[in-house]
C-alpha cells in the first residue's frame, strides 16, 4: 500500500522538478541564430571550399596523389627549353604547362590531404561554404588558365618539337652507327694483335657513353620537374 | 451449462490468432539510421526481432585496401560519424604499434583531450536522441545545444564539425589554436551543471523511469558471450574499460573511475543503467579533460609524423574504448605502401546482435526503448 | 596468466596434429595456426578449461591471403588458381588477462571452417559477414547468410583480391 | 439569449437553433485554432532556447495562415487501397465530434449555444464520437502503424472517460445541477466562491470541500489530457513508435481538420475544466461594468475572462507537452485504472458523506 502513495508522490515531485526547469528556460534567451541574415563568423582554419592559385602552380601532381577520393584530375605538358614560365612566388622556376587542372568539389570529402604536400602552397581551403549548383556538372571547377585553343596549341607544339627531337636523335644515332661502323672495320684490320676481351669493354664504355648523352639531353628539358622534386612533406604550420 | 463453457474453450483454439510481421523498416524515425527491424508481434507483444543490415555498407574494408596509409583516416571518421575522433585515435594507435614509433608527449595529450571532448559529444547524442525516443522532447534540443559548443571546439582546431581527420599517423595535423585550452576550460565549468539539469529533466523523471526500468535486462554472462562491450557491458555490472584494462596512450596518466550499473532504479542491466552509465561517464570525462588541461607540455605536434608509411610485413590488432564499446583495428600490412586488409571491430555491430535477446516478451515500444538504450550508429553497425 | 608459447604446448599435447604450428616470425602478434575443421572443438576447451577460461572473442576477421599462382593466359588477363583463404580469432581472457590469436586457413576452393556460434555468440554475425564479403562457409552455423550486401548479390564476395564489381545489379549499373 | 434575438430575427425556430449553435464554431474556435497552433509553437521554442517560427509576419505572427494556406492546397493523397468512405469520413467525424462540444460550454453570461440542462453529460457522450473517427482512420489507412495507433487510442480515450464522469458526478452531488449555465452562475462573486475553493456560501461544508475539489480538479485535468491525446499521454500518435499513428496517411486539407480538431479539442477540454472549477466566465475580482454601471460591459468582461482562464490551461497543457516523455499502453491503462477511478471513487464517496452533514 505504501509503494502505492510512494509512487504517486515521486511521479507528482519528480513531474513538478522537470516542469520547474522548463520554466526557467522560458526565460533563457534563445542560442539559435536566424541564419540568411545572421551569419556565425568562422574560425581561420575553415575547411570549406577549394581554392587553387593557378600561377603558382608547378603541376607537380602532388596533390592529385594524396587526394583519397582522386576528385583533382591535373594533365601537364612539358614546355620547350625556349620558352620561360616565370617563377613561382616563393621563387621556383616552372617548367611544365598545365593544360587541365580540374577539381570535382561534388566528389571532394574536405579532409585537407592535399594541402599539405603541395610546395609552392597554392592549393588550401577557404571559408566559402556556399557553393551549391543547380547543375552536377557545375561543380567541377577548371582552374587551369590556359584557353581551349592554348592548351591544344601547346599539346600541338610539344609534339612537333618532341617529333624534331626524335627525328635529331634518329639522325644522330645514325651518324653514330656510321661512324662505329668505320671504326669496327678499322679495328679488325688490327684484332690478332690486341686479346680479344679489351675490345669489347671499350664496346660497351662506348655505347654507355652514347646512352649517357641521349639521357642528358631529356634531363635538360624535363630539368623543370625533377630539379623542383618536393621534398614531400613540407608542413605549413600556421 | 458445463457443456457450452466447454465448446467456447473448443472455439477459442479454433480461433488461430496468426502473428502479424511489423516492419520498422529502414526509414523509420527512431532506428537511428537505416536499419530494418522485422518484428513478429502477438498482437503488441514481440515474439521475435530480426535486424537486417546493411543499407549503409560503403565497404570501408576495401576502400582501405586501395588507399595508403595516411589516405585511410578520411574513411575511418565516416565509419562510426558520431565519434570520429575515436575513430582517427584507434586507427593512429593501430598503426603506430605496427610501425612502432613513440609519440611526443604533447600529442598524446592533445588525443586524450580531443578523445574526451568527442565521447562527450557523443554520449549527449545518445541520450539526447534516447529522451526524444520514449516522448520527452526537450532533453534532446538541450542536448544538442551543449554539443554545439564541443563542436565548435573542434572547428577552431581543425577547421571540421564532424569528421575531422586531425589525428593522423604519428601526431596531429595542426597545433592547439592559441586559446584552445582556455575556451576547453570554460566549456568544462560551463557543462558540469548542465548535466545536473538534465538528471532533473529527465533522469530522474518517474515516467521516464517507469518506461526504461526493467527493459530489456541484459545479465552479465549472455553480454559476455555476446561480446558486448563499453556502456552497456559495464551497465551490465562488469568495471571492464581499456583505458584502465588494457591502457593505450597515456590515459595510465590520469585517475578517473568507471561507473557500472548498479540497478538503482531496477535490476541490474536494464536500459536505465546502461542511460546512466552514459551520463556518469561524460562527468568522468570532464575530470579527465581537466587534469589533461592542467598538465599539457609544450612541443611540435608533427615532428614524428613519418614522410612515407612502408611498414614491414606483419600484422596488429589494437582496440581502443570508443565511446560506444572496444574499437579494434586488425591491420595485415605486406610491406607496401597500402595496408593488405583492415578489419575493424565496430562496436556497434557487435552490440546490435544481442537485441533480440532483450526484447522478447516487451512491448513495441520497448523495442524502441532497447534500441536507443544500445545507442548504435548505422555508419559503425555497416561500416 | 598464460603466454601464447604455453597455451601452444598445452594445446599441442591436447590435440596433437590439428594445431599445425605456433608462428613467431612475424611481428607484432604470435599466432597458433590450426586445422580449420577442428577449431570448434579447438575453441570449446579453451572456453571450458579454468585456467585458461577464454570467455570472450574479440574479433573474428576472415582474410583473402591472395598467395595463389599467378597465370597470365594469352589474352592476358591474370588467372589466380590456389591460395588460401584464412580466419583469424582474436580471444581474450577477460578473468585471466590473456589474450591469444589463432588463424585457420583453407583452400579457396571450397572453403569451410567449422563455427564457433554456438561458443561465443559474438562469432554468429561475424562469420556470416566472413561468409558474406569472403565466401567463407562455416559448418553447422546457426543461420548463414549475407548481413552486409543484399540478399540476392549474385557477383561473388566483395573483398576477394580478384573480385571484380557486376555491372548491372538487378538494373542498375553499379559503378557510378 | 442569442436564440431569442435570432429568433426574432428570422422567425423561425429551426434556424435560430442552428445559428446559435453554429456561431461560437465560426468567431470563436476556427481563430483560436489558429492561435494555439502559433502559441504551441512558441511556447515550445522558448522552453528549448530556441526561436520558433520569426519569418512569416512579424515574429512568425502569421505562420499558422501560411500553414493552413499550404495545407489547402496540398495533393490529398488517397493511396489505392484504403477504404475510401471510411477514408474521408474520419476527418469529419472527429472534426464534428470535438466542435459540437462547445455548445453546450457557457462563454458568457449572455450567450450559450445551447442552454441545455444535461450540459456536461452531452459534452462527455459527444467526445466519445471522436474515438469512432479515430477507429475509421486507423483502419481505413490499410497501414499497421495507424491501425496499431488507433487501437490504443479508442482504449486509451474510453478507459479515461471513466474517472472524468466520477468527477463530474461528485460536482453534480454538490451543486445540484448539470447544466453548465447554472454552474457557472452558481460560482459568481468573487474568486472564493468558485468551486476550486468549496463554492458559495460561507458554511463548514465549503472548507471541508476543498481538499478534494483540489484532488477532483488533478484527476479531470489528467484524465482530459488523456482523452485529447496530448503528452505524457499521446500514445496513439506516438511519433517515435508509430510515425504519428492514425493520421499518417492523411495529408491536406484532411490532415488539416484533425491538426485543428486537436486543438479545438484542447480549448473544449480546459474550458470545461474552467467552467466546472473555476467559476466558468465570471471574473475573480468583480466586473468594472458593475463599479462603471455599464451593463452591457459584463459579457464583454466575461467572455475575457473565460478566454483568459482557457487559454492559461491550454499554455499548462503545452508546457507539459514539452517536458514529459510518453507513457506506454500498458502503463496508461494502470495509470487510470490503478490511480485515477480507485481516488475518483474515494473522492465521490467522501464528498457525498460531506454534503450529507
Amino acid at each position: 500500500m505504501s509503494q502505492y502513495f510512494k509512487n504517486i508522490w515521486s511521479a507528482i515531485s519528480t513531474v513538478s522538478i522537470g516542469m520547474k526547469v522548463t520554466f526557467k528556460h522560458l526565460f533563457v534567451p534563445a542560442v539559435t541564430i536566424q541564419y540568411p541574415d545572421v551569419k556565425l563568423e568562422l574560425p581561420e582554419r575553415e575547411r570549406n571550399r577549394l581554392y587553387m592559385n593557378m600561377d603558382d602552380c608547378i603541376g607537380c601532381d602532388q596533390c592529385a596523389r594524396a587526394c583519397p577520393v582522386n576528385c583533382i584530375e591535373i594533365e601537364t605538358v612539358k614546355s620547350l627549353p625556349d620558352e620561360d614560365l616565370g617563377k613561382t612566388s616563393n621563387g621556383k622556376r616552372k617548367a611544365l604547362w598545365v593544360t587541365k587542372f580540374n577539381i570535382d568539389i561534388a566528389k571532394c570529402c574536405y579532409c585537407q590531404l592535399c594541402v599539405f604536400p603541395c610546395p609552392t602552397e597554392c592549393i588550401y581551403m577557404t571559408d566559402v561554404y556556399e557553393f551549391s549548383e543547380f547543375k552536377r556538372d557545375n561543380l567541377i571547377y577548371d582552374y587551369a588558365t590556359l584557353s581551349p585553343e592554348e592548351r591544344v596549341q601547346k599539346k600541338v607544339n610539344y609534339e612537333k618539337f618532341e617529333a624534331e627531337k626524335a627525328a635529331q636523335k634518329a639522325a644522330a644515332a645514325a651518324a653514330a652507327a656510321a661512324k662505329k661502323a668505320e671504326e669496327d672495320k678499322a679495328k679488325a684490320e688490327n684484332k690478332e694483335v690486341k686479346p680479344e676481351n679489351k675490345e669489347i669493354k671499350p664496346e660497351t664504355k662506348a655505347t654507355d657513353t652514347e646512352s649517357k648523352e641521349t639521357k642528358t639531353d631529356d634531363k635538360t628539358t624535363s630539368s623543370g620537374n625533377n630539379e623542383t622534386k618536393p621534398e614531400n612533406k613540407e608542413d605549413k604550420t600556421e | 451449462m458445463a457443456a457450452d463453457i466447454e465448446n467456447k474453450t473448443t472455439t477459442n483454439e479454433k480461433l488461430k490468432t496468426e502473428e502479424m510481421i511489423l516492419n520498422m523498416g529502414p526509414q523509420h524515425p527512431s532506428t537511428h539510421g537505416v536499419l530494418r527491424l522485422e518484428l513478429q508481434l502477438e498482437g503488441e507483444l514481440i515474439v521475435n526481432v530480426k535486424p537486417h543490415i546493411g543499407y549503409l555498407h560503403r565497404c570501408f574494408e576495401k576502400h582501405a585496401e586501395a588507399m595508403t596509409y595516411p589516405q585511410v583516416i578520411p574513411y575511418t571518421d565516416r565509419m562510426d560519424y558520431l565519434a570520429s575522433m575515436y575513430n582517427e585515435f584507434g586507427y593512429a594507435v593501430a598503426v603506430e604499434k605496427l610501425l612502432d614509433i613513440k609519440v611526443p608527449e604533447r600529442v598524446e595529450y592533445i588525443r586524450v583531450i580531443m578523445g574526451e571532448l568527442q565521447r562527450i559529444a557523443s554520449h549527449l547524442v545518445a541520450l539526447g536522441t534516447y529522451g526524444a525516443d520514449i516522448g520527452a522532447v526537450t532533453p534532446f534540443l538541450f542536448c544538442f545545444r551543449d554539443r554545439e559548443k564541443i563542436l565548435s571546439l573542434f572547428e577552431m582546431t581543425c577547421g571540421a564539425r564532424l569528421l575531422y581527420n586531425y589525428i593522423w599517423v604519428g601526431g596531429v595535423s595542426h597545433d592547439l589554436h592559441h586559446d584552445f585550452l582556455r575556451l576547453t576550460k570554460d566549456f568544462v565549468d560551463y557543462f558540469r551543471p548542465k548535466i545536473k539539469e538534465l538528471n532533473d529533466l529527465l533522469s530522474f523523471n518517474k515516467i521516464f523511469i517507469e518506461r526504461t526500468a526493467n527493459v530489456g535486462i541484459l545479465p552479465l554472462d549472455t553480454a559476455i558471450n555476446y561480446g558486448i562491450t563499453g556502456p552497456m557491458l559495464r551497465a551490465s555490472g562488469m568495471k571492464w574499460d581499456l583505458r584502465k584494462d588494457d591502457p593505450y596512450s597515456i590515459y595510465d596518466k590520469f585517475d578517473f573511475d568507471i561507473p557500472v550499473g548498479d540497478g538503482r532504479m531496477g535490476t541490474v542491466g536494464d536500459s536505465w543503467d546502461r542511460y546512466f552509465v552514459r551520463v556518469l561517464e561524460m562527468e568522468q570525462s570532464l575530470r579527465i579533460i581537466e587534469q589533461a588541461i592542467a598538465q599539457i607540455p609544450e612541443g611540435d605536434v608533427t615532428s614524428a609524423i613519418p614522410k612515407r608509411i612502408k611498414p614491414v610485413v606483419g600484422q596488429v590488432y589494437s582496440r581502443v574504448e570508443g565511446p560506444r564499446g572496444e574499437l579494434g583495428y586488425f591491420i595485415i600490412s605486406n610491406g607496401t605502401v597500402n595496408p593488405f586488409r583492415v578489419k575493424v571491430r565496430a562496436p556497434s555491430f557487435v552490440n546490435l546482435a544481442v537485441i533480440n535477446e532483450l526484447c522478447k516478451g516487451h512491448l513495441v515500444a520497448d523495442v524502441i526503448t532497447v534500441l536507443g538504450s544500445i545507442d548504435i550508429v548505422l555508419g559503425d553497425v555497416d561500416r | 596468466m598464460k603466454t601464447t608459447e604455453e597455451i601452444f604446448n598445452l594445446l599441442k599435447e591436447k590435440f596433437g596434429d590439428s594445431i599445425i604450428e605456433l608462428k613467431t616470425d612475424i611481428p607484432i602478434e604470435q599466432f597458433i595456426v590450426v586445422n580449420p575443421l577442428e577449431i570448434d572443438k579447438i575453441c570449446n576447451f579453451l572456453i571450458s578449461d579454468n585456467d585458461l577460461a577464454f570467455d570472450s572473442l574479440m574479433n573474428l576477421s576472415g582474410v583473402d591471403d591472395a598467395n595463389g599462382e599467378k597465370k597470365t593466359d594469352e589474352s592476358g588477363n591474370t588467372q589466380t588458381t590456389g591460395g588460401t583463404l584464412s580466419v583469424f580469432y582474436h580471444l581474450e581472457s577477460t578473468s585471466l588477462r590473456h589474450k591469444l590469436v589463432l588463424k585457420a586457413s583453407t583452400s579457396i576452393e571450397n572453403p569451410e571452417v567449422s563455427s564457433v556460434a554456438e561458443i561465443w555468440r559474438v562469432a554468429d554475425w561475424h562469420e556470416r559477414e566472413a561468409y558474406d564479403l569472403l565466401g567463407i562457409k562455416f559448418l553447422n552455423h546457426p543461420d548463414l547468410r549475407r548481413i552486409l550486401m543484399p540478399y540476392d548479390w549474385e557477383a561473388g564476395h566483395p573483398l576477394r583480391k580478384d573480385y571484380k564489381n557486376p555491372e548491372y545489379y538487378q538494373g542498375m549499373k553499379v559503378p557510378y | 439569449m442569442i436564440y431569442d434575438f435570432f429568433y426574432n430575427l428570422t422567425g423561425s425556430q429551426i434556424l435560430a437553433y442552428v445559428i446559435g449553435s453554429l456561431l461560437p464554431l465560426f468567431i470563436f474556435i476556427l481563430p483560436f485554432a489558429l492561435v494555439a497552433v502559433l502559441l504551441e509553437r512558441k511556447v515550445s521554442a522558448h522552453m528549448q532556447d530556441r526561436l520558433g517560427p520569426m519569418r512569416v509576419g512579424f515574429h512568425g505572427i502569421l505562420q499558422t495562415v501560411a500553414d493552413i494556406l499550404k495545407l489547402i492546397q496540398k495533393e490529398d493523397i488517397v493511396a489505392s487501397p484504403n477504404d475510401k468512405p471510411l477514408f474521408n469520413l474520419a476527418p469529419v467525424l472527429v472534426f464534428a465530434g470535438s466542435y459540437t462540444a462547445f455548445a453546450a460550454i457557457p462563454f458568457t453570461s449572455a450567450f450559450i449555444g445551447s442552454n441545455i440542462d444535461l450540459g456536461i453529460i452531452f459534452i462527455i457522450a459527444i467526445t466519445g464520437l471522436v474515438v469512432a473517427g479515430i477507429l475509421m482512420a486507423g483502419w481505413a489507412s490499410n497501414n499497421k502503424y495507424t491501425l496499431l495507433g488507433a487501437m490504443r487510442s479508442a482504449a486509451q480515450i474510453i478507459s479515461y472517460e471513466i474517472p472524468t464522469i466520477l468527477v463530474v458526478l461528485t460536482l453534480i452531488m454538490i451543486t445540484g445541477t448539470a447544466s453548465l449555465n447554472k454552474l457557472s452562475e452558481m460560482q459568481s462573486g468573487h474568486f472564493w466562491n468558485w468551486m476550486i475553493l468549496g463554492g458559495p456560501g460561507l458554511s463548514l461544508t465549503k472548507f471541508l470541500f476543498i481538499p478534494f475539489m483540489i484532488i477532483g480538479f488533478v484527476i479531470i485535468y489528467i484524465s482530459t489530457l488523456a482523452e485529447v491525446n496530448r503528452t505524457p499521454f499521446d500514445i496513439p500518435e506516438a511519433e517515435s513508435e508509430l510515425v504519428s499513428g492514425y493520421h499518417t496517411e492523411y495529408s491536406g486539407m484532411k490532415f488539416a481538420m484533425f491538426f485543428l480538431a486537436e486543438y479545438a479539442n484542447m480549448f473544449a477540454v480546459s474550458a470545461i475544466v474552467v467552467a466546472l472549477f473555476f467559476g466558468g466566465y465570471q471574473s475573480p475580482v468583480g466586473y468594472l461594468g458593475n463599479t462603471f454601471h455599464l451593463p452591457w460591459l459584463i459579457p464583454i468582461e466575461q467572455f475575457f475572462w473565460f478566454t483568459f482562464k482557457g487559454v492559461f490551461f491550454v499554455v499548462v497543457q503545452m508546457w507539459l507537452r514539452w517536458t514529459l516523455p510518453r507513457l506506454r499502453v500498458d502503463q496508461l491503462m494502470a495509470v487510470c485504472w490503478k490511480y485515477l477511478i480507485p481516488i475518483a471513487f474515494v473522492n465521490l464517496l467522501i464528498v457525498g458523506l460531506i454534503t450529507v452533514l
